[in-house]
């Protein structure tokens, strides 16, 4: 139960973060369509954080609700990979990132909803997926666009790759919670999930034109466990602001 | 001229102009001025209230105030779409507003300093903006008073969420009622100007509105804002910032205060709070974009010359 | 007495957040002596801010002291002048705003010292007083030097001299507050300092091929009674992490 | 050669070496390659704990961190300068350090996660750090040990401040004495690495030894640091993450487990979870300073013109 507790924290954490520097984009992208584009995600991601902390807190039984994990929680306690907190970086980064993590979250909730053996998770996961499988769409098309468009944005592109790739083993790289929740049938073997995400991932940046780096390089690890990047704290400094001032206020 | 009284016929029948149809120029200018303003203001607008996203105090509140930032975003696409049909593209509008040639509402050059000015936002600030928008509705221009009936509607819904937010903080610990009272304090005039200048003192009126470009003046709105929303001030046990507020029976209106309209003139010199930062912000996104616009670009056309050379290919 | 506490706050917040935004250069200055003074500086304001909220929290006398005083109050209880608050910018912005500011600090400062009717508040300026002056000598010099260095610099000193000048004029508006502290010998007629503010920035602009707006223009005000810029939210969220997130642990 | 032979004993009878003096070229290359790394580290040494400098929990600690940081900037100073009498630059120093060329300490690439890691750089990177330098102030090369001389005293001094933290975060809360185990856990194998790989591993060791360069085998120092570290965790009451560790009665010293070398060469290859920040930032510095210090430069070019051409009218 505690492994489960945590390995929920993680796909709400992945959410919150990933949904966090999503929008920050907010009035700033570099067209109207794709501004809007980026909300929309942002709120999927806000969407399923709300499921995922919430089945988390109800399961902890301890009366922490989605907003209490989400809000007061330290660095420490977050789950996320390291992947989805580092910073937005231009638009390049962030399509890439959102690329990268869509082709391998739409694999594991696609896995989650018609495999998970707990109903509640194959539920959530049955809901999101299609928000999913929406953004790995898009993503993919605009990394595909971008990276055989001009040298400029196949020269960024290109860039943002080879500053995230080493972030994407922590994904696969399974730990004891993983292997528990892979083994009472909740979750996937991640190991597994691999092969597919190599495929995918393959095929888009060879449409792209874009060069995929070595999979077995250096791998980034931490977020998982409560190890994460210096972003993380500046993060969270930010985001629960007003419910760490105002205590117990109802908002 | 006859084309120019056939046209004012069309418009006091009360019959939508078209895209296609014929139209005065000084018509045709005077919308894709206000259209434009309308636009820019959408999306000017999406500043102060996103520089509360990252910050919401609830994964709801969260959620409520992305969508509703991502509605603005949407409505500047209506409007941008609106005054495309009147031979003005996007980009020049946006070039315009990039330097400074047009405007957007000056209300926008006010900051957000507390959660509660989302509250204020949404119920002040939206609220003035339906009662301008809501006639605009009957607007003689067809694209334009469709977006609008889309706008309004939405708006509508912003405007309660808004009031919803001002309920929490009033009704909340003390701080927060603090923070509810001190947005309304700073937004409550500023809404007021966004009603526009005096009847009096506008210039452009009379024309506008047998165009019906424009259908009420200033001061009605701006009288008929103040009837409702100060008992909503009242229920919400807020203050309103004005001392000369008073119930007239005769004329079954509050009697109030007129904003500082050299503060007004100051904000529309440039001289307002946040001018500055919110175009700087805004010229940032689209000069940072730069590459991300041509890189799409670019892509379309290699994959117009693949289809051409494929189609070439297939005859 | 409220009035005193309001006053002594502004002191207190002007140099807690002008040191805020100088520390921010730390490591990453243009060049090493810059970064060690400009760390210094910050050193300085830090040391000023322990003492003005130090007396402030004393003289409430609700057992709140300099670091409650610092870290628990929210932004509308911020008393400093908007200038200080602005984002760091280039050292085009921070150079020019130090001199500003610190013209008007040294100036405020001096007339505290030796005309001060509270011999708590000449003793505190007496000691800043000195560290001030150092401060002003800093930046009046690297004020003339990159004003008349290169076309960039100029440029750059200019167009940072014209973001800035606007949110000098709060510093010699008086509001009800000053002129209590100033009829009780307190503090200065600030409209008095305003003269000798203008000669000497007016002299240090020209050495620096600068030219000075007019100083009668628009003047954005606010600050001082807690109404700010959208940017002391984000500083404050920052600054005030631990201790919101850890109530009463102590460090 | 008789030079060189002459130049061995000097050494060995403890004379100091001066800029002026000849001195063999793998002397000088190795001098410099040895300073510039250690200069180098003490400025990116200032990133990671400059990272919570706007974060601290109370103005004293900020005060002791600003301090503590500018400290390191003024031993990157004292070191460029020292490396500067060797006839290379402290611009051509960067430059090497910029484009890769030229390394820092490792340790630097790790992250400061929390408050406690303020402590804990303060406790053991700074503590490894003045093992190794201690017996630096008995180099050869006199400006090389004059500087250690002045870096030591204020390092210590860093490391006792370091120690007052941990002893705060051990003795506080609940969750403070968590971040500083975490801390400790963190940073205990990197600060064993900051004495390098095993003397049998060690290349240039056995010369830079005869030149007096370097005192002490890699592994004489990191024994030590364990025996004096270890007892100083158990008075805070934390445990040290090395289930081997034990005293050692016959040598009187802990035995102790390995650090994993082979994530000492990731990071040292530029894997380390933040080279790449690390040198990101220090680069952006030095280009966005660049109008900064050709301002000045320029400056100066001016008013030597200036006094020279008063002179000469003065003649």
């Amino acid at each position: 139960r505690p492994a489960f507790f945590e390995w929920l924290c993680r796909l709400g954490d992945n959410a919150l973060i990933l949904g966090h520097r999503t929008s920050e984009w907010c009035g700033h992208g570099p067209v109207l369509e794709e501004d809007i584009a980026l909300a929309n995600t942002a709120l999927d991601l806000i969407g399923h954080t709300q499921m995922w902390l919430g089945l988390a807190g109800e399961l902890e039984g301890e009366g922490r609700d989605a907003d209490t994990l989400a809000y007061l929680r330290d660095a420490m306690k977050f789950r996320n990979i390291l992947l989805v907190e580092l910073p937005k970086g231009d638009m390049a980064v962030t399509m890439m990132r959102e690329f990268l993590f869509d082709a391998y979250h739409h694999l594991l909730l696609t896995w989650l909803s018609s495999n998970s053996s707990s109903p509640r998770v194959a539920e959530i996961a049955a809901k999101a997926v299609k928000e999913v499988s929406y953004h790995l769409d898009r993503a993919s098309d605009i990394v595909v666009r971008l990276g055989d468009g001009t040298a400029e944005s196949h020269r960024r592109m290109q860039d943002a790759l080879e500053l995230l790739w080493p972030y994407t083993g922590e994904m696969f790289k399974a730990d004891e919670v993983d292997e528990r929740l892979s083994d009472a049938g909740v979750a996937p073997d991640l190991a597994q999930l691999r092969g597919a995400w190599e495929t995918k991932v393959r095929d888009i940046l060879e449409e792209a034109t874009l060069t995929m780096p070595d999979p077995a390089g250096y791998a980034h690890l931490g977020g998982k466990q409560g190890r994460h990047t210096e972003h993380l704290g500046f993060i969270l400094a930010e985001m629960q602001f007003l419910q760490r001032a105002y205590p117990g206020a109802s908002w | 001229s006859p084309q120019e009284q056939a046209f004012q016929d069309r418009v006091d029948k009360g019959e939508k102009i078209e895209p296609k149809d014929w139209m005065p120029e000084g018509y045709r200018k005077t919308l894709v001025r206000q259209i434009g303003q309308h636009a820019h203001s959408e999306i000017v607008g999406q500043l102060p209230e996103g520089n509360w996203i990252t910050r919401a105090p609830t994964l709801e509140r969260k959620a409520i105030l992305l969508a509703k930032v991502q509605d603005e975003a949407g409505h500047g696409l209506y409007l941008y779409s609106a005054a495309e049909t009147l031979g003005v593209s996007r980009d020049e509008l946006l070039d315009k507003l990039h330097s400074g040639k047009m405007k957007y509402s000056s209300i926008f050059n006010y900051p957000t300093l507390n959660w509660a000015d989302i509250g204020a936002v949404g119920w002040l600030v939206d609220g003035a903006a339906i009662m301008n928008q809501v006639p605009l509705q009957r607007t003689s221009y067809g694209p334009y008073s469709r977006a609008m009936i889309r706008i309004c509607k939405e708006e509508s819904f912003h405007q309660r969420q808004g009031y919803a937010i001002m309920m929490k903080m009033a009704q909340g610990t003390p701080d927060q009622k603090n923070m509810a009272q001190d947005a309304l304090n700073r937004f409550w005039f500023p809404s007021l100007m966004m009603f526009g200048p005096s009847d009096k003192d506008s210039v452009h009126s009379a024309q506008s509105m047998a165009w019906k470009i424009k259908i009420n003046t200033n001061d009605e709105l701006r009288q008929k804002f103040v009837n409702e929303t100060v008992p909503q001030a009242k229920y919400l046990g807020l203050t309103v910032p004005d001392e000369k507020l008073e119930w007239n029976e005769e004329k079954q209106g509050y009697d109030f205060s007129e904003p500082d309209w050299s503060e007004f003139f100051e904000v529309i010199k440039g001289n307002g709070p946040c001018n500055r930062e919110r175009m700087d912000a805004r010229v940032k996104a689209w000069e940072d974009g730069e590459w991300f616009r041509d890189g799409l670009n670019a892509y379309a056309d290699k994959a117009a010359d693949r289809r051409k050379a494929a189609s070439v290919a297939a005859e």
